[in-house]
């Protein structure tokens, strides 16, 4: 199970929770699993996010595997100048 | 892709870390090279914008039948020539409504309409003739003001996103964000110092010298072709097809050099306009914005209210930070760059307990755009101008504070992940045992430092590598070219295949050669770009040696490559003379036709950058103005791949920082237009202002390239707002919390100050 | 819009009071190719004088320096004479625009902008510089103080185009000065601009003083208080003291995006306390 | 409006045009004769990426009417190479890095040059000064003054060679 770390905001849609435990192989299918537990999370996953998984950064990298112990963070879809 | 070292340890380079002549320079240098405004068409027609007079109205009607009988005028567009084809939500929509207002104009310079004429100044009738029936609304421009509960709403349906439970009533706050980790309530009652601030900034532009342009043709079965000068052409590719409802492959972008950027060519404004008016008129068009235009109507960066807590022990140690975060972004939400100020606010930091909070809110501003690591030097601003104030209630020197509390390897950032090997102690030392740092100071005079952070990132990159038959290289990429980024890929291309650089020329591809590139924006390109280069090159150095194998009657596995040439590998290959590149090269039309080699994915792993400044700035007393007399950027470039180019990247930056620290700022009047929409009177630095800008450049190797590449354009702006306001307050003894610190402000503190007998906050 | 290129000034003259429409004289062009660009004017006729006799030489006279109406910025600077007799004046010159700028802008386009920022105008004042004037009824004379008449407005008629800028003959042991402040090192609009003029005696004592302030009024303003405050003095502190206040009482400006108007009364002093102190060094004072 | 016909010399070459009365050198230069090395940056005078000199004179070609080219002497940055040959202002900016984006390069590559034409020695403020009429946003003009500093000391130690040459060169005759 990835533990899934979210930004402060997004937690009303865990439940309070900062963390959640997710169950994927790869990004992609951890923003489907995540979004069907928490539907409050789909409209940001729409708009766009990156994720850092153990520390590393994909903007978007949707088939990146997982570790059974990845740490993923979600950040907001980056940009730059 | 890993870091490649060689077995002794750091790999050794050829060509990269050399000074080489970029390729495109004569053409620069003679005057040849062509801009965005230097193309143009057989009978094209001039186009020009009509743009809203009011800050916020909506628009009645629109009146365009005089400017249509006008002689010379051979086509007029508004809003009804731009259906809806974006599904009427979302970013996208936004960029429909930027690009030509629909129900309302949200700015003072917002696009109503547009005319294609024959000429100027018959364009520049037509725009007359055209009757708007406008209602003006009242408008709002300050982001505090437009915060408040009974300030003008600029849309009826924004409730902010992010809070709980949800706001029952609509506000011009979008959305809130949150980072951080641990408790900072427990944290300040662990503090002996708290200081807790509030910061304001004003809004800055790009200031690139280019304005945009682009020409468009466009024939009636929707073909249609696009020259212009952008940051990315794929993108302009894709969202002027959607906007305008054609298929993605009918559209081929092509880019012009560009003159400067900076994040604020990231998007479009005139491109869907010059390209309907083409489909209207079944004439190519040329559109080209004034300064007035581009500094009314193109995307500067947001205006900000920032709150700092930090809190400290007696002996140094940080034990919470905590900020709030307030951006406008113009009328649409998702604009402002709020969430990555609070992200990049504290990550230069070890901190057991921060929190950052953002929100991003609209308002009757421009529809701003990125800007050179957005959003973080203003955040970078508020919270180094509380450390230096922290350090000197320590009686700490600051830099010594600074680097206890420094971020490191392992450390859980501000923003969630954790510090792989990062750079920001290196920078910090270097900036201790720099010359500068130690050099005595004149009457006036105040030195101050600071130290910021970006994220960097990576993305797509598609390139194509082709051989000739005489053994030199083109190399086809689709990442717009700023700063000299072509020659940094002749350079990998060359150090990869052990040729010399002048060997490689380097091209950028229209957007019907290559697959999908994405913008030149996130110092992303040397290092995303950049590793696609070296990828082709690897993969043509395979087919290199697989046609060696072939004509030698070995098995591929049996070649390597070294320094120019195939090699036969191992003692059972058999004993073969070596074949250069130029002879496979030539041998290549008999074995097997051209060689190309190519690579395409999304590059991750870019590696976060961190840079310290130090400034030295002197202010006159009596009239508040600082001059800038010494300035040194100390910075983490992973591997500098041509030393130059990264150390214009530096300066740059710095300067752009000093100008935002000391005069650049958006000047609203009470009627919500801009009054400064000019390179006079928008004080961008000139050469007389500056002295020369020291650079260090350190090299701690990114392990997410093989070079050990970090991305290097954009922490450069982060520090300098930060390090003037601390080197002025040192200066003045008089801490200021607004940016820019023009002469009239920076007076009245010190007049302020004196009256109160002493060091003061203004 | 028609352009005209006459070469005497009666030509010229003539054309624009013949003219029915919106007729605008071209002589370095930096202002009024701007307004043009930025259609903020639409004229109907140009009319460009530097081909006309005189307009673009110097003259050194019994009676001062005569400077064409065409005469570029930077033409000024590589006067030698010039430069010595009224160093002030030519600085003030230099300042407008960038060096780009300096090759075509003109201290007369200057003066008939009439912006109250103007940098060579306070100069000119304070010099107690006069225009020649040129019009349908022949020449007349004014002091250049006379020729703005509000911002963007002058006193001259229909028709009326001035020819020169006389600098009246130095005075033994004079001296002028112009300083302005702005935020940037070039290429920016005074915020405030003080011209200061004076003549010393044998023993350093002022004896004669113009000071003249710009951007701090409507117009640029000849403060008859300062000199008096210097005037007698050695330019000691008080002296200095009572010229800056008399300076800073002389001020009526604006809030605007280049300054507040409390930051321009408080600079207005404090420049006329360094400009005085360069006139009076090179007046030869100690 | 009708046109008029100017007759002027663009580099040294005679060229004959024809412009409206409200068109400014800049548009005669870019739009009716190709030359579209002079960049416009703002129209108003203050970024100096449209500079040429008129008889000699450093200006911005958009405060400069077209008609008023009538019978003057104007050189652009396209006249600034001799052949094949780079001014070396043209070299050193390349060797400098003095260029990112390279839309401010033609109009400072012109100041420079009328700058070194005036002033062979000149100091770096005299430098800064003199190119302060050139916005530059990418560079910080750190490289682009090396680079004029490079190229003045090259420029004259080639003049004091020749010089010497040419003093030879008298003694042998």
């Amino acid at each position: 199970m990835a533990k899934v770390v979210l930004w402060g905001s997004l937690r009303p849609h865990t439940g309070g929770k900062a963390e959640v435990e997710i169950e994927a192989r790869n990004v992609q299918e951890l923003l489907a699993r995540l979004g069907d537990s928490y539907p409050g999370l789909q409209s940001q996953i729409k708009r766009g996010v990156s994720v850092s998984i153990d520390g590393l950064i994909y903007r978007e990298g949707w088939l990146q595997p997982l570790k059974p112990d990845s740490e993923v963070f979600l950040l907001p879809r980056m940009t730059g100048g | 892709m890993p870091l490649d070292n060689a077995p002794e340890g750091k790999r050794k380079f050829n060509v990269v870390g050399t000074r080489p002549l970029r390729p495109d320079g004569i053409d620069k240098v003679t005057g040849r090279a062509k801009f965005g405004a230097d193309a143009s068409a057989p009978g094209q027609l001039v186009g020009r914008i009509l743009r809203s007079p009011h800050a916020h109205a909506i628009i009645r009607k629109i009146d365009t039948s005089k400017a249509e009988k006008l002689p010379g005028v051979k086509a007029v567009i508004t809003r009804d020539d731009f259906p809806d084809h974006t599904g009427g939500s979302g970013g996208l929509y936004d960029t429909l409504c930027n690009v030509m207002a629909r129900e309302k104009a949200f700015y003072e310079g917002h696009a109503v309409a547009a005319v294609a004429a024959t000429s100027a100044s018959i364009a520049r009738q037509a725009l007359k003739l055209i009757k708007v029936d406008y209602e003006v609304l009242p408008h709002v421009t300050d982001v505090d003001e437009a915060m408040k509960p009974g300030a003008p709403l600029l849309h009826k349906d924004m409730f902010t996103d992010g809070v709980d439970p949800k706001p029952k009533k609509p506000s011009n706050i979008a959305r809130r964000f949150e980072f951080g980790h641990g408790d900072v309530e427990a944290g300040f009652k662990k503090a002996d110092i708290i200081v807790e601030r509030s910061f304001k900034t004003e809004a800055a532009h790009q200031g690139y010298i280019e304005p945009h342009a682009a020409l468009a043709s466009m024939g009636p079965d929707g073909s249609a072709e696009l020259w212009c000068c952008t940051q990315g052409h794929y993108m302009v590719r894709d969202v002027c097809s959607q906007l305008l409802g054609i298929d993605i492959a009918r559209l081929r972008v092509t880019q012009s050099e560009i003159g400067g950027g900076f994040g604020g060519k990231t998007t479009v404004f005139i491109e869907p306009v010059a390209l309907a008016l083409a489909r209207k008129a079944n004439r190519p068009v040329k559109v080209v914005m004034t300064r007035e235009e581009v500094f009314k109507a193109s995307g500067p960066t947001a205006s900000t209210s920032i709150d700092i807590k930090i809190g400290v022990t007696k002996d140094g140690l940080i034990t919470a930070a905590d900020g709030v975060f307030r951006y406008q972004g113009g009328p649409f939400q998702g604009c402002s760059p709020a969430e990555f100020g609070a992200m990049s606010a504290f990550a230069q930091f070890h901190l057991d307990n921060v929190r950052a909070v953002a929100y991003d809110v609209v308002c009757n501003r421009p529809k701003t755009i990125s800007y050179r690591a957005p959003g973080a030097p203003m955040a970078n601003f508020a919270v180094e101008s509380v450390i230096e104030e922290l350090a000197h209630k320590l009686g700490m020197e600051p830099i010594d504070f600074r680097i206890k509390n420094a971020a490191r390897e392992g450390t859980k950032s501000s923003y969630g992940p954790v510090y792989g090997p990062i750079g920001l102690g290196a920078t910090l030392e270097a900036a201790k045992n720099h010359p500068h740092f130690k050099a005595p100071l004149g009457p006036n005079q105040g030195r101050g430092m600071a130290a910021g952070f970006w994220f960097n990132f990576g993305g797509q990159s598609c390139v194509t590598l082709n051989i000739p038959v005489d053994g030199s290289i083109t190399v086809s990429v689709g990442s717009p070219d700023i700063g000299g980024s072509r020659a940094a890929m002749c350079m990998m291309v060359a150090e990869e295949m052990g040729i010399p650089y002048d060997h490689v020329r380097a091209i950028i591809a229209d957007t019907s050669a290559l697959g999908y590139n994405d913008v030149t924006d996130g110092s992303r390109t040397t290092f995303a770009t950049g590793m696609a280069c070296i990828l082709a090159a690897r993969d043509a150095i395979k087919k290199l040696c697989a046609r060696a194998a072939a004509t030698w009657g070995i098995p591929e596995d049996a070649v390597k490559w070294e320094n120019g040439y195939a090699k036969p590998a191992g003692p059972n290959a058999g004993d073969f003379a070596p074949l250069s590149l130029k002879e496979i090269a030539e041998a290549s039309p008999g074995t097997g036709g051209p060689i190309a080699g190519h690579h395409e994915f999304s590059a991750d792993g870019a590696g976060v950058s961190f840079a310290t400044h130090i400034c030295d700035v002197e202010v006159d007393p009596e009239t508040g103005r600082s001059s800038i007399v010494r300035y040194t950027v100390i910075q983490d470039a992973g591997k500098a791949v041509h030393p130059s180019y990264v150390e214009g990247q530096f300066q740059g930056g710095a300067v752009q920082g000093i100008g935002w620290a000391l005069n650049e700022e958006y000047i609203y009047g009470k009627d919500g237009r801009l009054q400064n929409a000019g390179f006079l009177d928008y004080r961008i630095p000139v050469c007389s202002d500056l002295p020369m800008i020291d650079t260090q450049i350190l090299e701690i190797p990114n392990p997410g390239h093989p070079y050990g590449v970090r991305g290097v354009g954009e922490t450069s702006i982060v520090p300098p707002l930060a390090a003037i306001a601390n080197a002025v307050a040192n200066a003045t003894g008089v801490r200021f919390t607004q940016i820019p610190l023009s002469p009239p402000r920076v007076l009245k503190g010190i007049e302020e100050a004196k009256k109160a007998g002493g060091r003061k906050a203004a | 819009m028609k352009y005209e290129r006459p070469t005497t000034l009666k030509a010229a003259a003539q054309m624009l009071a013949k003219e029915k429409g919106k007729a605008f004289i071209l002589a370095g062009g930096t202002d009024l190719l701007v307004r043009l660009r930025t259609g903020f004017i639409e004229p109907d006729l140009i009319v460009d004088i530097k081909d006309t006799a005189g307009a673009r030489s110097i003259q050194k006279t019994a009676s001062g320096f005569k400077i064409g109406a065409a005469v570029s910025g930077a033409e000024l600077g590589e006067n030698a004479a010039l430069k010595k007799a009224w160093p002030g004046v030519v600085e003030a010159a230099n300042l407008i625009g960038s060096k780009q700028v300096q090759g075509r802008c003109t201290m007369t386009g200057n003066l008939c902008n009439a912006s109250p920022a103007a940098d060579s105008v306070p100069a000119l004042v304070a010099a107690g510089a006069k225009a020649v004037v040129v019009g349908p009824k022949g020449k007349r004379t004014l002091a250049v103080e006379d020729v703005p008449a509000g911002p963007g407005r002058t006193s001259l008629k229909k028709g009326e185009i001035i020819e020169s800028l006389i600098l009246p003959k130095r005075a033994p042991k004079s001296g002028d000065a112009y300083l302005r402040f702005i935020p940037r090192t070039e290429m920016d609009i005074a915020v405030v601009g003080v011209g200061v003029n004076l003549t010393l005696d044998g023993k350093g004592i002022v004896t004669k003083a113009r000071v003249a302030l710009g951007a701090v009024a409507p117009t640029v303003v000849l403060v008859p208080a300062a000199a008096k405050a210097i005037i007698g003095t050695k330019l000691d502190k008080a002296a200095l003291d009572a010229l800056a206040a008399a300076c800073a009482a002389a001020c009526n400006p604006i809030d605007d995006k280049r300054g507040t108007r409390e930051f321009r009364i408080k600079v207005a002093g404090v420049l006329a306390r360094r400009a005085a102190r360069i006139a009076y060094k090179r007046a030869g004072g100690k | 409006m009708s046109g008029i016909t100017v007759n002027t010399k663009i580099n040294g070459d005679p060229v004959e045009f024809i412009c409206e009365a409200d068109e400014t050198l800049l548009d005669v230069l870019r739009n009716r004769l190709g030359l579209t090395g002079a960049k416009e940056g703002c129209s108003t005078g203050d970024c100096g990426a449209c500079s040429v000199t008129v008889d000699g004179r450093l200006t911005c070609s958009c405060l400069v009417l077209g008609a008023e080219a009538e019978g003057r002497d104007i050189g652009t940055i396209e006249g600034m190479a001799q052949g094949e040959h780079l001014h070396p202002l043209q070299s050193k900016f390349l060797e400098h890095a003095a260029l990112q984006c390279g839309i401010c390069t033609p109009g400072f590559l012109v100041a420079a040059k009328s700058l070194l034409d005036k002033n062979p020695d000149p100091t770096e403020t005299e430098i800064r000064f003199g190119l302060a009429g050139n916005l530059c946003r990418c560079t910080g003009y750190d490289k682009i003054v090396r680079a004029v500093q490079d190229a003045a000391k090259e420029m004259r130690s080639a003049k004091a060679k020749s010089a010497k040459t040419k003093t030879a060169a008298k003694k042998r005759a």
